[in-house]
């Protein structure tokens, strides 16, 4: 299945393992905050027309 | 010419304050700003000294005719009280300095070092600069913040030696200055604000 | 605007070190380079003009957060923004004056600094040409990262984070005339491009600077 | 503030709960096709193309570098748009989505220089060379370091907006100076890239038909990491619009008290 990638194996796997890894962060890190701040405003938003 | 304010909203870090204020002010005239603290006093003379944009609504008359003093004097510590006035007076175009120097007594502090003053004898200093500007609408911010009784009678009889000039003056003040002088209080047109449940281009 | 320029100029004599810091720095990057790279006088020739353009540019980092940081703070740049000068003007004469007071010493002092790094005759015209067609430009461009970050508390950093980048072009311009000078190589294209930043940035950033001061004044 | 609010005009978007309505219902889609470009395009790229003849399996890391030293720039580009929109129409959503856009740019062109340093290594022998290309990405990360802390050391957004708009106009005009000035400044290694001629990027040329060997894959990568941005930049412009509307909800709360 792994293709032979010859004397450049290292160089080949560390830069798909590092760009994934970058992205995949990227992308975690974009959700985990877009949660956290939607959660924050329906919060905001009910205590303040609760409070008129 | 007459300052007209119409129809003014004007904001501070991005919340309206006040809203839907209009006055008029006649050559010959002052206006003493009243208000508590935090309605957005500065804010209004900030806004027609042309400092920082409206809301909405128009302010006219305004243009290079205002003489501001906010709440520091822009004094430069290291110049003395004379080189402070020239440069002023250099900027503005404007006559000489002398009848500044009159106006507050500050003769005898001439040449002294402007940094070895003290509060209330810097602040005299930031006051005679209104006279070196030549602008007939002085819109002033708390103008006797440090001042001693003494000094602040010196001011009024600048102010009216001001307006007898026809001059005008929008004033933002608690203490009775002995002018007669309208007065606007801001209170009432405090901003409303819109419901909570609905936003548009201002988040608000 | 003469005022404005006699004032600032007077203020930096005033307040000592502003004539003087600048230098000092120079001088300290020009003695220190040699303790780091070694006492060889042809390696010391060959990265003399880099050397000095670099000293000469973080010099002028170093002054630009007191350019208008300090007529910020007492209200003065208030006052000026309703005085009859456009802000434009009074930027413009602002980044004139910083340039009087610490490009312009630069670059009288360089030759004294080119002897120091072993310099190679023919480099001295060139680096002080090139000083002093570059130098403005660094001044103008300082002037507008210190418009950018004339309200924040701590702005020195980030105001050097923004301008670096802004210097690379000057830096590489400036540098390539000093360095092809030394060797007595024609100089002519990068002498010209730098020339024209120079005063494309004269006369297209007061206007960005000026906008930017507007926003940070409301 | 009076929202543009014609019908099938662009402008309407502007108003941040339109924005926030439209683009949840269009995110998901971007989700989906972005990963399925992506993975469709990295599996064949990484377990069905050939070896180049002279850069062996490094090819490889074409399919990585390509993309994102593109959208490295292209996502400048888009922020300088909307930070000119911002300047002109005054329009919220576009100055966010200038600042949600350049954290995706930062990181692009860290995975632009790290796979290029790691793609260097081996074919000029050294990590790091001051070529112009290398440098130009280098002085670009710069750009995106300031803007970004300039974003944050600001605390009126308004104000924010503004600086980091006339920064964003007055670091493009010098982006392109110091594109020349450094290739002035030292001719360099890197082979010409146009990504459009994948022959020309493999160095084999030799007929059409190995060049599209790679070219199908890395097309389909490009187109991948496009509609990756696309979702990035929506999902995030929607967080920076609820950030903006809390701020402003808590301070109208101050302010009220």
């Amino acid at each position: 299945m792994m293709p032979d990638l010859g004397k450049h194996t290292e160089a080949v796997l560390s830069s798909y393992a590092l760009s994934l890894l970058m992205l995949v962060l990227l992308v975690a890190l974009s959700l985990w905050r877009g949660r956290k701040v939607r959660a924050e405003m329906e919060k905001t938003e009910q205590r303040m027309s609760r409070n008129g | 010419m007459t300052l007209i304010v119409t129809d003014l909203a004007i904001a501070r870090g991005g919340v309206p304050v006040l809203e839907g204020l209009g006055f008029a002010l006649e050559p010959g005239q002052a206006l003493v700003v009243r208000g508590p603290n935090g309605i957005g006093k500065t804010t209004l003379l900030r806004t027609i000294a042309g400092l920082q944009p409206p809301l909405a609504g128009q302010i006219a008359g305004a243009e290079d005719r205002i003489a501001y003093a906010g709440h520091s004097d822009g004094i430069k510590p290291t110049l003395t009280v004379t080189e402070n006035l020239n440069f002023w007076a250099a900027v503005f175009g404007a006559r000489g300095i002398l009848g500044a120097l009159d106006a507050y007594d500050l003769h005898e502090l001439a040449d002294r070092h402007a940094g070895n003053l003290s509060a209330g004898q810097k602040r005299r200093l930031g006051l005679a600069r209104l006279l070196v500007t030549g602008r007939p609408i002085w819109v002033l911010d708390e103008p006797t913040v440090s001042l001693d009784k003494e000094a602040v009678g010196k001011f009024a009889d600048a102010v009216r030696a001001h307006l007898g000039q026809g001059g005008s003056a929008l004033i933002a003040t608690h203490i009775d200055l002995g002018l007669e002088a309208a007065t606007l209080d801001v209170g009432p047109f405090r901003a409303v604000p819109k419901p909570v449940d609905d936003f548009d281009g201002d988040f608000l | 605007m003469i005022a404005l320029l006699f004032r600032d100029l007077k203020l930096a004599m005033r307040a000592g070190g502003g004539f003087g810091l600048g230098l000092v720095f120079f001088l300290i990057v020009t003695t220190l380079v040699p303790f780091a790279v070694g006492p060889q006088s042809d390696l010391l020739a060959s990265i003399a003009p880099g050397v000095l353009w670099l000293g000469a540019l973080l010099a002028c980092l170093l002054s630009l957060d007191r350019l208008l940081a300090l007529d910020w703070e007492d209200g003065t740049l208030d006052l000026l923004a309703t005085a009859p000068l456009p802000l434009e003007a009074v930027v413009s004469v602002k980044a004139l004056a910083h340039w009087i007071t610490t490009g312009l010493p630069l670059v009288l002092a360089a030759p004294v600094f080119g002897v120091l790094l072993n310099l190679p005759g023919p480099g001295f015209f060139w680096l002080v040409v090139s000083l002093a067609v570059g130098t403005p430009a660094l001044s103008v461009v300082g002037t507008f990262g210190a418009a950018l970050t004339v309200g924040l508390k701590r702005g020195g950093l980030l105001l050097s984070l923004l301008v670096l980048p802004l210097y690379v072009p000057t830096l590489i311009f400036g540098a390539e005339v000093a360095r092809r000078g030394a060797q007595g190589m024609e100089t002519g294209t990068p002498l010209l491009m730098l020339g024209g930043i120079t005063l494309a940035t004269i006369a297209l950033l007061p206007f960005a600077s000026a906008a930017v001061l507007r926003v940070n004044l409301r | 503030m009076s929202i543009a609010a014609k019908a099938n005009t662009i402008w309407q978007y502007a108003n941040p709960k339109k924005f926030l309505a439209t683009s949840e219902r269009v995110l998901p889609f971007f989700w989906a096709t972005a990963a399925i470009c992506l993975v469709v395009g990295l599996v064949w790229g990484f377990f069905f193309t050939p070896d180049d003849f002279r850069q062996g399996s490094t090819v490889k890391i074409i399919y990585l570098h390509v993309p994102s030293a593109l959208m490295a720039i292209n996502c400048w580009l888009m922020m300088l748009v909307t930070s000119l929109v911002w300047l002109v129409r005054r329009h919220h959503v576009s100055a966010l989505a200038a600042r949600a856009a350049a954290p995706i740019g930062v990181v692009m062109t860290l995975i632009a220089l790290v796979t290029g340093a790691i793609w260097g290594q081996p074919m000029w022998g050294t990590w790091w060379a001051w070529d112009p290309r290398l440098t130009s990405f280098l002085i670009l990360f710069l750009f995106y370091l300031g803007y970004i802390a300039l974003w944050e050391a600001i605390e009126d957004p308004d104000t924010a907006a503004d600086l980091t708009s006339v920064l964003c106009l007055v670091g493009s005009v010098f982006a392109i100076l110091s594109r020349y000035a450094v290739n002035f400044w030292n001719q360099g290694l890197h082979q010409g890239a146009s990504v459009m001629r994948a022959g020309a990027v493999t160095g084999t040329d030799t007929t059409e038909k190995v060049s599209n060997v790679f070219f199908y894959p890395l097309f389909l990568c490009i187109i991948g990491f496009v509609l990756l941005f696309i979702a990035l930049v929506l999902y995030r412009t929607g967080t920076e619009i609820r950030a903006r509307r809390i701020r402003a909800l808590l301070a109208r709360e101050r302010a009220g008290a």
